[in-house]
């Protein structure tokens, strides 16, 4: 049993040992993580390599030499050199300065395809979750029927329908990728609708859409973020695939994609301008995938131990 | 050093330590334990005094993140902390081997029973003529033999998977095969522990039988002092992760010396008696930074001024006679403080 | 639930399925805001040329009409004509599709025997260079763009060691008996040996490029399930038993280990089809993806309505195919 | 002891598959590396594209061939000996030459012919117009007279237009009675003859696997002695840079479509594949839509003509693989004479938008197709352009949408080429200049009844020296008014390997002329 302390000398700091004794269990979830990222290295270099590419992202106006688009058919096919690192592409422009523009790009696309995909997955996955019954099966089925497609087949039918633009294959990879998160949002929508909880504040009278957004949502967002970035990396790389095909941006959009279908063609004798944008495709793509592992690694209670 | 207290196992200054993220838990303090051919020791204590740490470390089973850091396993003349793995797979189930709490969980999920049972004599046989050709029709006849042994019809129980026993069932398998390789030790880690009471006496029954038919050493770990009681013929009583006392049946129960297993025989209700149960007050202490000293301190009535800065060693208690092996590991009958 | 229920109820869900795939396929053709007749017949057809072959398909009709139309022929096998090879869609089919399932077969084994490999040994060894280097090289098969990777390794493979073709199933002078379409198996079925070897030599590039992406989730479900399996008793009960290392993992641990792998082979046989579309183009494969990319780019309604309907047909079959091979493997899922 | 078996198995393996992969190619084989997913039929009624054409040209025999001879297309005897035009120049006899065969060994005669024309007119496929419309050909227009004689009845075009139009493919000879042998539920053996061949052309369509290899093997019956050439083997490589890996390697003789950068550096330097070219039968243009905003002023048309660097394009875009030509006749066409009137002049360009009430010029849109070369155009084009104040941007669409809305005048602007179907002047007269026949002139717009009533006069004139100056006069007026700015004639070219001999001469005039039997090694 503690002795008391006396009343009038309760001092600030033993308020914040307080504070700490009750936040404990959090503290100490926030100390097991860390001590999981740092033994697992490769979630380091994940985080490393996403924090450049949202910073090169940032920046790019400022550190790209020159400009993606100007063409200077004068100097085309330019192998590397000290002044265009990267090389000159077909059309004369420098290609460091189209990946790093295309950085941008990318970031773009992740955020319209993550924002689109999760609200209409939130969306159909919650409704579907937390009214269960017909509308279930009926929201459940339309999601068998876009996951009975395999991902790049159907982002490309999509595609191809709306005219080839970076923004429609946007819209496209994202009619593909809410099937996702809808499933997500179900599972969490069910684990809750059965909660006592739920029944207490339907009882003092609250709408289904009160609860479903203020109750069932908030829990649902953290699985969702987790999924998320694992789902980048394959994001980009759909994107990456349909530039390939014809299907997405177009040029002169330094798309990376786009960029590699461009100079595939001259692969024998200008390497350098597939090679760069496939690199750059390669190292994010993997830094999010080991970010996204790492993830995994450490809330999968089996490997947690 | 030599093996010199018992000619089967001898356990000495054993120390284990797991490596958590919340720090080093030192789950055993150099612990001391020692039996001959054909006897039997019971260990017991509450949970998380480490007995089933000691029971995996004889084997040496002790997984990531826990390692034996000190300490020596006496088992007829070999140290097994020093032995190879090889070398200690020659010994781990021909030797020793052992039972477990939960029986279904110990079992393969995909593999017959039956042949799981073979695969043990079969491992058994090849490291002891390793020239023969295996014969596997023999191998069954031994394992239906074994079966039969236990009290189940091999002709069902054979091609049965581990979902589709009871837990009783389990067990009995487990004890056929840990047994059909006629072992020298059998170390039971609280085998009735997750069982309901009926069942319980029917196993221990059938193990009482097996064990004295072959004069198999047993080496039993459970908390219930009650089946220690009545199934062996020695009993250690540990507290957080050491040996507090150890000795006979008789001369323990009748005679407690180390004020924890005075607390420990309280605690077990006797009929008759309508007293009211007296509990060890205090919790069971945080082996990551555990007590100094004698570990049970902080509990002990009979608490001495250096009970907190030294550590007891078990020593023979000098007045019992000495076949009762009475030891116990108390400032208060070491007066040489 | 009995098995034959379970089968019984999926293969429902199953039509199901493919009927919405088939509206939502037809949707999305149709509303592509383009003339594939016009760019068939070529810019210089004269309108009238134009018109007339409209008329011939169909396609001035109601978008409604239409439908109705082409569910009437879906539902008697008939998928209509490709507008560009001008055949039945289902000969098109037919005759691609045995490419694109031999590469897909060929690419999923490879797939599992590298992924179950590098999972195992990831978490055997976990923390250690072994399992850092596997997984690394394992996320670099989700990483690398399968397209890029491909041009590069042609390039070094073929052009400057010259060890391994550059593209196609077997080679130009080679005339293989068509039994299946599926080259392996026929050259082993007519017993034409140098086919075969030839077909090995063809297969390695595009099976590694197409594979490599599915070993890398393979590989992590692998560790996964593995790291669990090994913390189990009956692991503890097999090293009891003094069986040598070896065995412990490779009797007990991977047979319990392998169960969870088995599902989501079927979720990766629909990674590897799209996959395919790539990889197809850019080996000059005769396959499936191929002519499905090809009638995207030249709107070409009908086969890609077939050609997608039949990927999805595919996909699900397998999908249902996994689901069962799970129950037979797993005995507490037999009861 | 079976781990030593499972060594010695997998060195065999290895052998097996180290053993060398570069399959050198035979002698009497042609190999050939091109991109095979666009082919539909090698039907003569039905192909109508230009690469397919090539084969079919080889496996079937027309009544009459044409060759380039000192730069202009001559028609020579082919089955037919020789043919007389009657005096209103409107029925056409043909006499066969004796002794003809098919490739199964079946005689050539009339009846084949009647029949082969009145299929291609029934089964009314793409190239049928050309004896429909062009010809004004009906079933009934053509009769066997006996085995050897043949007669059409044309709608009088001049002789250069008939005989050019029976030189095409749809002019291919079928052996009737094969082809009734196959014939499907009345389909006339279109279903067989789309990998199928029953021809009396230098070449057998042996194999058609799609997606894979076309085999075509010499035919020992040809009329003009079996060629040197024994197998040709299409296969089809849909990567451009895996064509010229092959050719390079020699895995390949010839590759068709390889990037103008890699001619430009086998034509330069290249020890063991060299580069053919020859003037190819098609024209690349920018249009402007005539009835939209400024373009509607003949003045801005022809700022915009003014403003284009043509040789920027020829020699920066085109690497040199292209011929400046301004006008919509091909060189060596009936009635080409050389006109290249428009030259890169931006203070010209400036003053004529100026005077058309343009001082700070406008906004545009520039429609083009995917082919790197058309972006590249498109590129320049923006920026001379820019140049002159005209700001513009470049929406690249597939062939389908392009197609789509241009056919319905919906386009500003487009950078687009237009393949020749006969080698006359009409066919290149009638879509640039007459907007009645709804064509390239009808999709910009440009509904100039002048240019119209010049073009039909033209087509219609038997006097070939007074037809010549007629489309001299077209083209001077179309020069000036027309929403055209022609940019060059493109040079067509194939990677080869240096042992192949004859390729040049073969691909002379290349896709009116192409004769394999030319081709040794």
């Amino acid at each position: 049993m503690r002795k008391p302390s006396s009343d009038k000398k309760i001092s600030g700091q033993s308020a914040f040992r307080e504070f700490l004794r009750e936040r404990k269990p959090m503290l100490d979830d926030v100390r097991h993580t860390v001590y999981l990222w740092k033994k697992t290295p490769l979630a380091l270099v994940g985080t490393v390599i996403i924090c450049l590419f949202l910073l090169v992202a940032l920046f790019a106006p400022l550190l790209a030499p020159y400009s993606p688009i100007a063409t200077d058919l004068s100097r085309k096919l330019e192998a590397p050199s000290a002044a265009h690192p990267f090389g000159l592409d077909q059309f004369g422009r420098d290609v460091l300065s189209r990946v790093i523009m295309g950085t941008r790009i990318e970031v773009s696309i992740i955020v319209i395809i993550s924002v689109i995909s999760i609200v209409i997955g939130l969306i159909v996955g919650i409704v579907a979750g937390y009214f269960g019954g017909i509308i279930d099966e009926i929201l459940m089925r339309i999601t068998d029927i876009f996951l009975a497609f395999p991902r790049l087949v159907l982002a490309m039918a999509f595609a191809a329908a709306l005219r080839p633009t970076l923004t429609n294959a946007i819209i496209a990879i994202s009619l593909v990728e809410w099937t996702v998160y809808a499933r997500l949002a179900r599972a969490e929508a069910m684990k809750i609708r059965s909660q006592p909880y739920i029944e207490a504040i339907r009882a003092v009278g609250a709408s289904n859409i009160k609860i479903m957004v203020f109750h069932v949502l908030p829990m649902s967002i953290s699985p969702i973020i987790v999924q998320l970035t694992m789902r980048m990396g394959t994001i980009i790389l759909t994107a990456a695939s349909l530039g390939f095909l014809g299907l997405g941006a177009q040029p002169p959009l330094p798309e990376w994609g786009a960029i590699v279908s461009d100079g595939r063609s001259y692969l024998m004798n200008n390497w350098w301008i597939t090679a760069f944008p496939g690199m750059a495709i390669a190292v994010t793509v993997l830094g999010f995938n080991l970010l996204g592992d790492g993830i995994r690694d450490i809330l999968d209670p089996r490997i947690r131990r | 050093m030599e093996q010199q207290r018992g000619d089967l196992l001898d356990i000495s200054g054993l120390r284990v330590v797991f490596n958590t993220y919340a720090g080093q838990v030192k789950a055993l303090n150099g612990v001391e334990l020692w039996m001959n051919h054909g006897e039997r020791l019971g260990v017991v204590g509450e949970t998380g005094c480490g007995k089933s740490v000691t029971a995996l470390s004889v084997m040496r089973l002790i997984e990531e993140p826990g390692e034996i850091t000190s300490g020596a396993l006496w088992f007829e003349g070999r140290n097994l902390a020093q032995l190879s793995e090889n070398d200690l797979n020659s010994i781990r189930g021909k030797d020793i081997a052992m039972i477990f709490q939960e029986p279904v969980a110990a079992l393969n999920p995909v593999m017959k029973v039956g042949a799981q049972i073979v695969e043990n004599i079969e491992c058994q046989r090849r490291s002891a003529d390793a020239g023969q050709i295996p014969d596997k029709r023999a191998f069954s006849e031994i394992m239906r033999d074994m079966l039969g042994r236990v009290g189940l019809d091999w002709q069902r129980t054979e091609n049965l998977y581990p979902h589709e026993l009871s837990g009783g069932m389990a067990q009995r398998v487990m004890i056929a095969m840990a047994l059909s390789s006629k072992p020298k030790l059998l170390i039971a880690d609280e085998p009735t522990s997750a069982l309901d009471v009926t069942i319980q006496a029917q196993i221990l029954n059938l193990l009482n039988k097996l064990v004295r038919e072959t004069q198999t050493a047993v080496l039993l770990i459970t908390h219930a002092m009650g089946v220690a009681a009545q199934f062996c013929d020695f009993i250690a009583v540990m507290y957080a992760g050491n040996v507090v006392e150890y000795g006979s049946v008789q001369s323990i129960f009748r005679n407690p010396l180390h004020p924890y297993t005075k607390g420990l025989l309280n605690a077990v209700p006797k009929i008759g008696r309508t007293d009211e149960l007296q509990s060890i007050p205090g919790i069971v202490p945080d082996l990551i930074d555990p007590p100094s000293g004698c570990r049970f301190h902080p509990r002990c009535p009979y608490r001495k001024p250096d009970c907190d800065t030294l550590e007891p060693t078990l020593r023979a208690a000098k007045t019992e006679p000495a076949a009762d092996r009475h030891h116990v590991a108390c400032f208060l009958y070491q007066n040489d403080a | 639930m009995e098995l034959s229920s379970f089968i019984l109820k999926r293969l429902i869900l199953m039509v199901v399925v493919i009927f919405g795939v088939l509206i939502i396929v037809f949707v999305v053709t149709r509303i592509i805001p383009a003339d594939p007749v016009g760019a068939i017949l070529g810019g210089n057809a004269p309108p009238a040329a134009v018109d007339a072959m409209r008329h011939q398909l169909g396609l001035d009709k109601p978008i409604f009409m239409q439908l109705l139309d082409y569910l009437g022929g879906v539902l008697r096998g008939n998928f209509g004509n490709s507008l560009v090879s001008s055949r039945s869609v289902i000969t098109d089919i037919l005759e691609y599709l045995p490419a694109t399932i031999e590469l897909a077969i060929s690419s999923i084994i490879f797939a599992v025997l590298l992924g179950t490999t590098l999972g195992l040994l990831s978490a055997v060894f976990r923390n250690r260079f072994i399992d850092h280097f596997s997984r690394v090289f394992s996320i670099l098969g989700i990483s690398l763009p399968g397209f890029w990777l491909g041009l590069i390794l042609i390039l070094f493979f073929y052009y400057r060691l010259g060890w391994l073709p550059s593209g196609g199933q077997y080679d130009m002078f080679l005339s293989p008996t068509r039994v299946t379409g599926l080259v392996l198996l026929d050259s082993v079925i007519t017993g034409e040996w140098n086919v075969f070897f030839n077909a090995i030599k063809h297969l390695i590039l595009p099976t590694f490029i197409l594979g490599y992406s599915s070993t890398a989730s393979i590989a992590r479900i692998m560790r996964a399930s593995m790291l669990d399996v090994l913390h189990q008793n009956y692991i503890r009960t097999a090293r009891a038993k003094g069986l040598p290392k070896k065995t412990v993992i490779l009797r007990h641990a991977l047979r319990n280990a392998l169960i969870p792998v088995v599902t989501i082979i079927g979720l990766e046989f629909g990674g590897l089809l799209s996959g395919a579309v790539l990889t197809e183009t850019i080996f000059s494969w005769p396959g499936l993806g191929r002519y499905i990319v090809n009638s995207l780019l030249t709107l070409d309604y009908p086969a890609i309505s077939g050609g997608t309907i039949f990927i999805a047909l595919i996909y699900s079959v397998v999908n249902l195919v996994v689901d069962i091979l799970y129950a037979a493997l797993d005995p507490r899922m037999r009861a | 002891m079976n781990r030593k078996r499972k060594a010695i198995a997998g060195l065999l393996f290895l052998a097996a598959l180290s053993v060398a992969v570069a399959a050198n190619i035979p002698k009497d084989t042609l190999v050939v590396a091109s991109n095979s997913e666009i082919f539909k039929s090698f039907d003569p009624g039905v192909c109508f594209e230009v690469e397919p054409s090539v084969y079919v040209k080889n496996i079937y025999a027309n009544l009459v061939t044409l060759k380039m001879v000192d730069g202009a297309f001559t028609p020579v005897p082919d089955l037919a000996e020789k043919w007389e035009q009657s005096s209103d120049g409107k029925t056409w006899t043909f006499y066969l030459r004796k002794g003809a065969k098919f490739a199964n060994g079946d005689p050539v005669k009339a009846s084949d012919v009647e029949y082969s024309y009145r299929r291609a007119i029934t089964i009314n496929k793409s190239p049928a117009w050309l004896f429909k419309d062009t010809l004004g050909l009906t079933v009934d227009s053509i009769k066997a007279v006996n085995d050897t004689t043949v007669t059409i009845v044309t709608n009088g075009a001049p002789s250069n237009i008939v005989l050019s139009v029976l030189a095409a493919n749809i002019g291919g000879v079928l052996n009737e009675k094969e082809v009734r042998a196959h014939e499907v539920s009345g389909d006339m053996g279109q279903a067989w003859l789309t990998d199928h061949s029953a021809g009396a052309g230098a070449y057998v369509l042996k194999e058609w696997k799609r997606k894979t290899q076309i085999v075509l093997t010499a035919n020992k019956n040809y009329f003009n002695g079996e060629p040197p050439i024994k197998t040709i083997i299409v296969r089809d490589v849909p990567e451009a840079s895996d064509r010229y890996l092959l050719l390079k390697k020699g895995d390949v003789d010839v590759a068709w479509q390889i990037t103008v950068e890699q001619a430009a550096s086998l034509r330069d330097k290249s020890e063991d594949v060299a580069l053919i070219s020859t003037p190819a039968q098609s024209l690349e243009y920018v249009a402007m839509n005539a009835s939209w905003g400024p373009f509607k002023d003949n003045r801005v048309r022809q700022a915009v003509k003014y403003a284009i660097d043509y040789d920027a394009i020829i020699n920066k875009v085109r690497e040199g693989f292209a011929i400046k030509n301004q006008q919509f006749l091909a060189i060596g066409y009936f009635g080409y004479k050389e006109s290249n009137p428009y030259k890169r002049d931006v203070e010209k360009a400036k003053k004529l938008l100026a005077d058309a009430g343009y001082p700070n010029g406008f906004e545009v849109e520039i429609v083009t197709s995917e082919s790197d070369i058309r972006r590249a155009e498109a590129v320049v084009v923006q920026s001379n352009l820019a140049d002159i104040g005209i700001k513009s941007n470049i929406v690249v669409m597939p062939a389908a949408q392009m197609y789509d809305k241009y056919r319905n005048q919906g386009l500003q602007m487009i950078v687009a080429g237009w393949g020749i179907d006969y080698p006359d002047a009409d066919a290149l007269a009638k879509p640039f200049a007459d907007y009645t026949v709804k064509q390239l002139a009808w999709r910009n717009a440009w509904l100039d009844d002048k240019a119209a009533a010049m073009t039909a006069a033209a087509a219609k004139e038997i006097n070939d020296k007074k037809r010549a100056q007629m489309y001299i006069d077209l083209v001077q007026y179309w020069q000036v008014n027309g929403p055209f700015a022609m940019l060059y004639q493109p040079i067509e070219y194939w990677g080869i390997r240096k042992e192949v001999k004859g390729y040049d001469k073969a691909f002379e005039g290349y896709n009116v002329h192409c004769n394999f039997t030319l081709i040794s090694k």
